[in-house]
């Protein structure tokens, strides 16, 4: 029962803080605030599942996040059709080819004998990989022709942006899968690498690819499932109903996007948090922590620890994707370059660990808190930095220093904040029991 | 039940099994006894599919069990213990227990949403089970520890309530005894006759306690240097020259000397 | 609403993350132009601009949009200097500036695609358009009659969109590129990138990068193992410290910079001077210009509010009227109030066409005794 | 007779902050003697071999050594003092090889320990053959024979043995057993806990009985041997 | 003369910026892979750490050059680096008492510790750009060049020209010399195998009498001086700049693994793959090829199997393929 309360109390402390900066700041940032905890909680859900479920170190989250912005733009971007005309078909057999030498690679090397089988299948593999790129190349040589300063890719499917949310679930699901059947034998810090590994690969991909989502060129102005405010402040009715609440257009039209996202967001940390708590507390869960403590163990009393393993990493990698997938419908645009993993593994994990893993709602708290902090420790460290050089004299050296690099204090103030977080509760602020 | 043809385990160049063959006879509780290093554990392991042998083949019910992994060989009825204890360390005896049996319906995502009645049901029955076998090995008073803070008899015991939970064909004990009161060994020692007998079971186990070893085992097999060096009853083995040579020793030189 | 005596103008710029070598000279460049027409004492009645600076990390587009909604809803800014990096400027825009009808000048955003977003006219660019450079480089070197180059650029949309442009011009006058290969900022190594383009060979090498970033590391691993002696510069890539180190290696190369003809880069140079401020590193002269031109539209539309610098930002950039240098903001305040018109031409001769870009000249410099020494203007 | 060499004295006390596990448990023994602990499971025998070594807050009850009350001393500084332990589980160091775990056995010695060595070698001729493998891949009775190896190198003067002989073999069990009357008679003092308690107890000139953390019987090997109350519960009968 | 013109291009190009590269993350990987062989943790901190030892020793070298001391053809900073390994020493010695202890003491997971080295990173982080700024600093002197490209052509006659560094030397010849002595120190010195022996078994290292916080401050005095050497190595050779210490992390990490983590031997090794991999099979092979095949059948395109845009792609692939091979890294390391 304590760990309810605490549980109560902290979520309650977690409210006071973004209500806090309602008044304090403003209800915008506070909304703003809220709809990144509930993206970022999100991510720390998935990555919970893996870790604190299954004991799996998957450090390739920002790939998956990745993977679940590309289908942002994969599903709601218009087609380009001089793009399609131009190269679409060549391309789309390039890539045929390339599955096709997988394949026959895959096939060749479960039918040959030992000996043998790591030549031909390499063989087999470079020469594959000439041939595609022989098709490949000219293929995307056309697309990227296209209007290169505005498009110059494929563009998307032009369906509704919501829709990309589970279709970003699913492209990082079968990512997840692909990697999960060859990786998933690595052991702790391994694993770490070759999915740290992987992200980076991910990344390379859509920053390198023009033809797929236009590369470091960025998408902008992704399609929003919410009205721009712009057509709400030029809306009568909705200037009318605004004034009738005491607001002016603009902070009304802000707010009302701002909580248009919330409800949506909140709907999708709602449903995954049930699940996932429902999937914790049964048989099912308890096999999973079974195999995270003595793996060994857990197959000499038959559990099948590969395929679930397997399993728990295309689902927490869903997750992620989905994740991935509403932050860059929040943001409105895909720019691969800000895919970095101190903020979309690192962080991410420092919310699984801070909030407690192994239990949701720690992961869950975690995720409101630290992108609480991330976001706060700016006007904190001027705060802090303002009231160190308070007292020195004007003028001085030190002083002006210090003034001058104020902005580092931002990432001090995170360090020292995380240290003390974690001073107070070295398992997480809800620990797992 | 399990036969045993010419196994190999090599480490490196270090024959661990070297060319043991063997049969366990269905409905027996073979003994399996030798030197420290003979090579038991290391058996064990390649049987229960933990290691891959380097040759050879084993054989259950005269299926090829051979370099089958050990989900696939719980299922087909056969368990195991470990000698260092292999616990769930930060779950309780409790639920140590209850994730043993396999085909539990909550094991599948879709039922641990959508079938929570029935999960509901077979959890009930699973924590009776699992009460009755932490009671019998008298450590009931732990069921909601964690099994990583018991004390190092009490994870063996633990080890051994978990071949209890389900219906085995045969189980494999790796020195069960070792640290076990002997008080508390002989009551195990009673159990594993009564299963023997009224459920069938097959055990095979490793034991370095002679005693316990007389009186549940027949046949016994010796091993040493990864091969088997005599198979008997436990008198003919007493009474082998080689193996009191290698395994059993003669008893205390300075004995006298105290007393 | 010019009555209060203060009206707040935020600086978003990445001071921490990639760009944060770049960005501390950045920032007190734009402040610099603040401090210059706040103590000119003739901006609108007495009013004071304040900078409030906050940090666009450049790469956490979520983290930038929060700071930025911080100063738009928490410190009340009316205009925004920034952002730096076009992702994190992207996201700004869209998701704070227009929803708020904030107006925002970015010194260093180039990036194509934000020409095409739903700006509602709101977003303006002191950094000069890729098409234009692409074209001046182009042209610089089918004087000097060099026909094949390797090319390198930073693996981020200015490079990129800079890159294009570039080959598209100087493919188009008949050259022939050898490699156009990216290189990522802040890695610990480019030997690869350099054998790939020495094994390409070319007269020399393009490099379109940043001065203190993977541009240098790349001009210093072609330098050390020979694969080329002469490099041609992009924007991104003036600055005293490259020569400095770089010295004597680099003499001979040559590049553009976007430069107002006569006295405003020198000018802007004294101003800075004058001030301790290191002035020579990339970008500041845009983040200058940006400053200035807010507080220059705001002077012209009479009141310090969003809406004055939106409505009258393109008027003071452009002609006709006084040019006006960098030096001469009170100046500039002076014939605003007394009901003229001025051309700002700033340190990088400021044009801005069509959605509010830069279309400024440049400057063709080579470097000659380790000093960067002017040829012409284009 | 003074006191004993070693006595931990109505020593009460439990892991972190769970309820205490000893409760006025009270264990001595005299210099070159053996002094046996037997019991049940979980009664607490490890923990009280812990308490006097000092790897478990006491929350009442003294640790003294030859007359000295070292209750608060760490362990690290009571090996210096000439205690040696052999923990139940995770008595090796797995990564090491059987040699490195000898001479870390030796560790606080600055003499030379390759006499104490070539003993150790002949008493467990098998880890001489294995000394260059690491011990994690030994076999259990293996990897047991490196434990006592290691708490033998250290030569102390109180050698304390938690279950030494489990997983042995029993040839191995009479050698170990003879070895340590021999370092007992050398004027040794040995605590240990055993399952094998009937070969123990031959052999114990002490005896305690241990159950639910308290002591049950006390008295000499032969004593606790012939109770029939002990045999019984605790001994197997 | 043809042969020997590739070859010095190959050389020049891929070998020897490769083993140079190589043994820079080396260095690096060397302090990552001994606070995980010892500490058993994944420390995020040691890119920050390696900067700030590298800011101390610039400082004590800008003290030196304007005191007018110089080493000739070496760098000053050489000079400069035990002043740099005392200072980061402080740093981490405190930092360790101030945080991490607390956490040993509790005996915490691996994972805790390495979100609490994130913490310490973002310190460390701030401290360093406190100090001496985010900008670019080149503290490098003395000679540059071993030999300069230049000189080789008119020392050789070739036409291929291949230039070795000074600091490349260094780096080289310091990695393997440290290795080797870490290697020794870990497996034959007293001190070293109870830092293995408590890294093991922590409880059965007190009860040998192993004293931890000896064995820790050992371990992180060690750990300044490599991450001092590194940084500094590193800084000459390129340049100083916070931000890209911070990026070092990666590929060092990359080489600790792939090396097997705990290893030092590991380490070298995994520096190496990494280097090589990024170095090399990017690598455009027109240039050699045109030495070696005759005129008629040299190449006319690049002979690149991949563009540099995937160079990091490329290195992280071999790195997957090395470890599903061997899963444990190179030279079986350790994992918890
Ligand atoms: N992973 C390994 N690598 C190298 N040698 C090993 C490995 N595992 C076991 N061995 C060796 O194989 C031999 C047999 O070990 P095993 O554990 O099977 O013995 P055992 O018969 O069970 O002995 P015990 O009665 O002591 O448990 C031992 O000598 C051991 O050193
Ligand atoms: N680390 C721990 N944390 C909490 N409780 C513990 C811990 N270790 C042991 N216990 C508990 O303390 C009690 C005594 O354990 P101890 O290990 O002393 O038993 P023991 O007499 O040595 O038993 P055995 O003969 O099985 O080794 C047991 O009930 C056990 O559950
Ligand atoms: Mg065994
Ligand atoms: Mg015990």
């Amino acid at each position: 029962m304590s760990d309810m309360l605490r549980g109560t109390v902290l979520f309650g402390i977690m409210a006071v803080l973004i209500v806090g900066t309602g008044f304090v700041q403003s209800w915008n940032s506070a909304l703003l605030i809220l709809n990144m905890g509930l993206v970022s909680a999100v991510m720390a859900l998935g990555v919970n599942l893996q870790w604190g479920f299954a004991g799996l170190f998957n450090v390739g989250v920002m790939g998956f996040v990745a993977l679940g912005g590309l289908a942002t733009v994969l599903v709601s971007m218009p087609p380009v059709g001089a793009a399609w005309s131009a190269g679409a078909g060549r391309l789309f057999l390039a890539l045929a080819l390339a599955v096709a030498v997988m394949a026959a690679a895959i096939l060749l090397w479960k039918r040959l004998r030992r000996g043998l089988r790591g030549w031909v299948v390499a063989a087999l593999l470079v020469a594959g990989f000439f041939a595609f790129r022989a098709v490949f190349d000219p293929a995307v040589a056309l697309i990227e022709a296209v209007d290169p300063a505005a498009t110059g890719y494929l563009g998307g499917l032009g369906l509704p942006v919501v829709l990309a949310w589970p279709v970003g679930g699913l492209l990082a699901a079968g990512v997840a899968w692909l990697i999960g059947k060859t990786a998933l034998g690595l052991r702790s810090d391994y694993l770490a690498i070759a999915t740290l590994g992987i992200a980076e690969i991910i990344i390379a991909v859509i920053k390198n690819e023009d033809w797929l989502a236009r590369g470091v060129k960025n998408v902008n102005g992704l399609p929003r499932p919410l009205p721009y405010e712009i057509d709400l402040q030029n809306d009568p009715g909705f200037v009318e109903t605004a004034a009738g609440l005491g607001l002016d257009a603009t902070t009304a039209s802000t707010l009302y996007v701002k909580l248009g996202y919330g409800v949506m967001f909140t709907l999708v940390l709602v449903l995954l948090l049930v699940l996932a708590q429902l999937a914790l507390k049964s048989p099912w869960g308890r096999m999973m922590r079974a195999i995270r403590d003595n793996e060994t163990s857990a197959r000499a009393m038959g559990k099948d620890v590969t395929r679930r393993h397997l399993q728990i990493f295309v689902l927490g990698s869903a997750i992620c994707g989905i994740a991935g997938a509403m932050m860059t419908t929040l943001d409105g645009q895909l720019t691969p370059g800000t895919y970095q993993p101190l903020r979309y593994t690192f962080l991410i994990w420092v919310m699984v660990i801070v909030g407690g893993s192994g239990n949701n709602f720690g992961a869950v708290l975690g995720g409101f808190l630290i992108w609480f902090l991330w976001v706060q420790v700016e006007p904190i460290g001027q705060w802090l930095m303002y009231h160190v050089t308070y007292g020195m004299a004007d003028g001085s050296w030190l002083k002006g220093h210090l003034l001058d690099s104020v902005q580092h204090m931002r990432l001090l103030t995170m360090g020292v904040i995380l240290l003390l977080v974690l001073r107070f509760s070295p398992r997480g602020l809800l620990p797992e029991r | 039940m399990i036969r045993v043809e010419n196994l190999h385990r090599h480490f490196g160049g270090f024959r661990a099994v070297d060319g043991a063959s063997l049969t366990i006879d269905k409905g027996s509780i073979t003994g399996l006894i030798g030197p420290n290093g003979a090579g038991k554990t290391t058996l064990f392991n390649v049987i229960a599919g933990v290691l891959e042998p380097t040759s050879g083949h084993v054989f259950m019910d005269g299926e090829d069990i051979t370099g089958m992994p050990p989900h696939v060989l719980f299922h087909k009825g056969l368990l195991r213990t470990f000698q260092i204890a292999h616990e769930f360390s930060s779950m309780t005896c409790r639920e140590n227990l209850m994730m043993v049996p396999g085909d539990q319906s909550g094991e599948t995502l879709w039922n641990a949403w959508f079938g929570r009645g029935r999960i509901a049901q077979e959890e009930a029955a699973l924590l009776k089970q699992a009460d009755e076998v932490l009671d019998f090995l008298t450590i009931s008073h732990l069921k909601d520890e964690k099994a990583g803070n018991l004390s190092g008899g009490q994870k063996k015991l633990l080890e051994l309530g978990r071949t209890m939970m389900v219906d085995a064909k045969i189980v494999f004990l790796d020195e069960v005894g070792a640290g076990v009161n002997r008080t508390l060994l002989n009551t195990i020692g009673d159990a594993i006759q009564r299963l023997n007998v009224e459920r069938g079971y097959t055990f095979c186990m490793i034991e370095h306690d002679m005693d316990f070893i007389g009186r549940l085992c027949d046949p016994v097999i010796v091993m040493a240097e990864g091969h088997v060096l005599a198979e008997g009853s436990i008198a003919e083995i007493k009474a082998n020259e080689a193996v009191i040579e290698a395994y059993l020793g003669t008893g205390l030189k300075n004995k006298e000397a105290v007393s | 609403a010019s009555h209060s005596s203060e009206a707040k103008i935020g600086v978003i710029l990445g001071f921490t993350g990639p760009i944060e070598s770049l960005t501390p000279m950045m920032a007190d460049s734009a402040e610099l132009a603040l401090k210059e027409v706040n103590d000119s004492g003739m901006f609108l009645d007495g009013v004071t601009l304040t900078p409030v600076r906050a940090d666009s990390t450049c790469v956490d587009a979520a983290a930038a949009t929060a700071g930025a909604e911080r100063l738009v809803t928490t410190d009340g800014v009316v205009a925004i200097m920034g952002a730096d990096c076009s992702g994190v400027t992207g996201a700004v825009l869209s998701n704070v500036a227009v929803p708020n009808g904030i107006p925002m000048v970015s010194p260093s955003a180039t990036s194509p695609g934000l020409s095409t977003a739903e700006d509602n006219g709101l977003f303006f660019r002191t950094a000069p358009s890729d098409a234009r450079q692409g074209e001046v480089l182009s042209g610089i070197l089918a004087d000097k009659g060099i026909t094949s180059v390797a090319v390198t650029y930073t693996n981020n949309d200015y490079g990129k969109g800079l890159s294009d442009s570039f080959i598209s011009n100087f493919e188009a006058s008949g050259g022939t590129v050898t490699l156009n290969t990216p290189h990522e900022d802040n890695k610990a190594d480019y030997s690869a990138e350099i054998g790939a383009l020495a094994s390409a060979g070319g007269d020399l090498l393009v490099v379109l990068g940043y001065s203190d970033s993977g541009g240098k590391g790349m001009i210093q691993a072609a330098l050390d193992t020979g694969a080329f002696d002469t490099f041609m510069l992009g924007d991104g890539m003036y600055g005293d410290a490259l020569v400095a180190e770089l010295g004597g290696d680099m003499e001979g190369s040559f590049g553009a910079v976007p430069w107002s003809e006569g006295a405003g880069a020198d000018a802007f140079k004294t101003v800075t001077d004058a001030a301790g401020i290191n002035g020579e590193s990339s970008f500041t002269r845009e983040s200058y210009d940006a400053a200035a031109l807010i507080a220059l539209a705001m002077m012209a539309g009479g009141e310090a509010t969003s809406t004055a610098v939106k409505d009258n930002l393109l008027a003071v950039a452009n002609g006709p009227g006084e040019e006006i240098l960098p030096g001469e903001l009170g100046k500039a305040l002076q014939i605003l109030k007394d009901g003229g018109e001025i051309d700002y031409v700033g340190a990088t001769n400021v044009e801005l066409i069509g959605p509010g870009e830069a279309a400024g000249s440049y400057r063709y410099y080579t470097i000659t005794n380790g000093a960067f020494e002017t040829v012409d203007f284009r | 007779m003074g006191e004993p060499y070693l006595i931990g004295e109505a020593m009460t006390g439990g892991y972190g902050k769970g309820a205490d596990i000893l409760h006025a448990c009270t264990i001595a023994v005299e210099r070159g003697e053996i002094a046996v602990i037997v019991g049940p499971n979980g009664a607490g025998k490890s923990t009280a071999m812990k308490a006097v070594f000092g790897m478990l807050d006491l929350r009442s009850g003294h640790v003294r050594l030859d007359g000295r009350d070292i209750t608060k001393l760490s362990p690290q500084d009571r090996v210096a003092q000439g205690m040696g332990f052999v923990p139940q589980t995770h008595n090796i160091f797995g990564s090491m090889t059987v040699e490195e775990n000898l001479e870390m056995g030796a560790f606080i010695r600055r003499d030379d320990f390759r006499g104490t060595l070539a003993q150790v070698y002949d008493l467990f001729p098998i880890l001489k053959d294995k000394r260059h493998q690491a011990a994690g891949e030994l076999s259990g009775g293996q990897r047991q024979q490196v434990a006592v190896g290691r708490a033998l190198m250290t030569q102390p003067k109180v050698l304390m043995l938690d279950e030494p002989t489990a997983g042995v073999s029993p040839i191995v069990m009479d050698e170990l057993f003879d070895r340590i009357i021999e370092v007992a008679r050398s004027g040794i003092s040995i605590l240990m806990v055993e399952q094998n308690a009937r070969q123990a107890l031959e052999i114990a000139d002490k005896g305690y009985v241990l159950v639910q953390g308290a002591n049950a019987f006390t008295g000499t090997g032969k004593d606790l041997l012939e109770n029939p109350d002990v045999r019984r519960s605790f001994l197997g009968g | 003369m043809e042969f020997l013109n590739g070859f010095v291009a190959l050389a020049n190009f891929v070998l020897i910026p490769a083993v140079a590269y190589g043994s820079q993350l080396a260095l690096g990987a060397l302090g990552v892979t001994l606070i995980y062989g010892i500490l058993r943790f994944s420390n995020f901190a040691h890119g920050d750490t390696m900067a700030f030892g590298t800011m101390c020793t610039i400082l004590v070298t800008w003290w030196l050059q304007g005191m007018g001391v110089s080493l000739g053809p070496l760098p000053t900073a050489l000079l400069a680096i035990p002043f740099g390994i005392a200072g980061c020493a402080a740093l981490i010695l405190l930092t360790d008492r101030v945080v991490y202890r607390f956490y040993r003491v509790q005996r915490v997971k691996p994972v805790i510790m390495v979100i609490v080295s994130m913490g310490v990173m973002f310190i460390y982080n701030g401290i360093t750009r406190f100090i001496i700024g985010t900008e670019d600093q080149n503290f490098a002197d003395g000679e540059r060049f071993i030999i300069g490209v230049r000189d080789f052509k008119t020392l050789t006659g070739l036409d291929e020209g291949l230039a070795i560094r000074t600091t490349q030397g260094i780096t080289v010849v310091t990695a393997v010399i440290v290795v080797a002595a870490l290697f020794w120190f870990l497996n034959r010195t007293r001190t070293g195998k109870s830092m293995r022996a408590y890294s093991d078994n922590e409880d059965l290292a007190l009860l040998s009498g192993i004293n931890p916080e000896r064995v820790v401050m050992v371990t992180w005095l060690i750990v300044a001086a490599l991450a001092t050497i590194a940084g500094v190595l590193y800084g000459l050779d390129k340049s100083f700049k916070p931000f890209t210490y911070f990026q070092l992390l990666l590929p060092i990490f990359a080489a600790a693994i792939v090396g097997g983590l705990g290893s030092p031997l590991g380490a070298i090794a995994g520096g190496f793959v990494i280097a090589f991999s990024e170095v090399g099979v990017t690598y455009a092979w027109k240039k050699v090829l045109g030495y070696w095949m005759p005129e008629s059948l040299a190449p006319d395109g690049l002979v690149q199997l991949m563009s540099t845009d995937y160079k990091f792609a490329v290195s992280f692939v071999i790195l997957l393929i090395v470890l599903l091979f061997r899963p444990t890294g190179l030279f079986k390391g350790k994992s918890v």
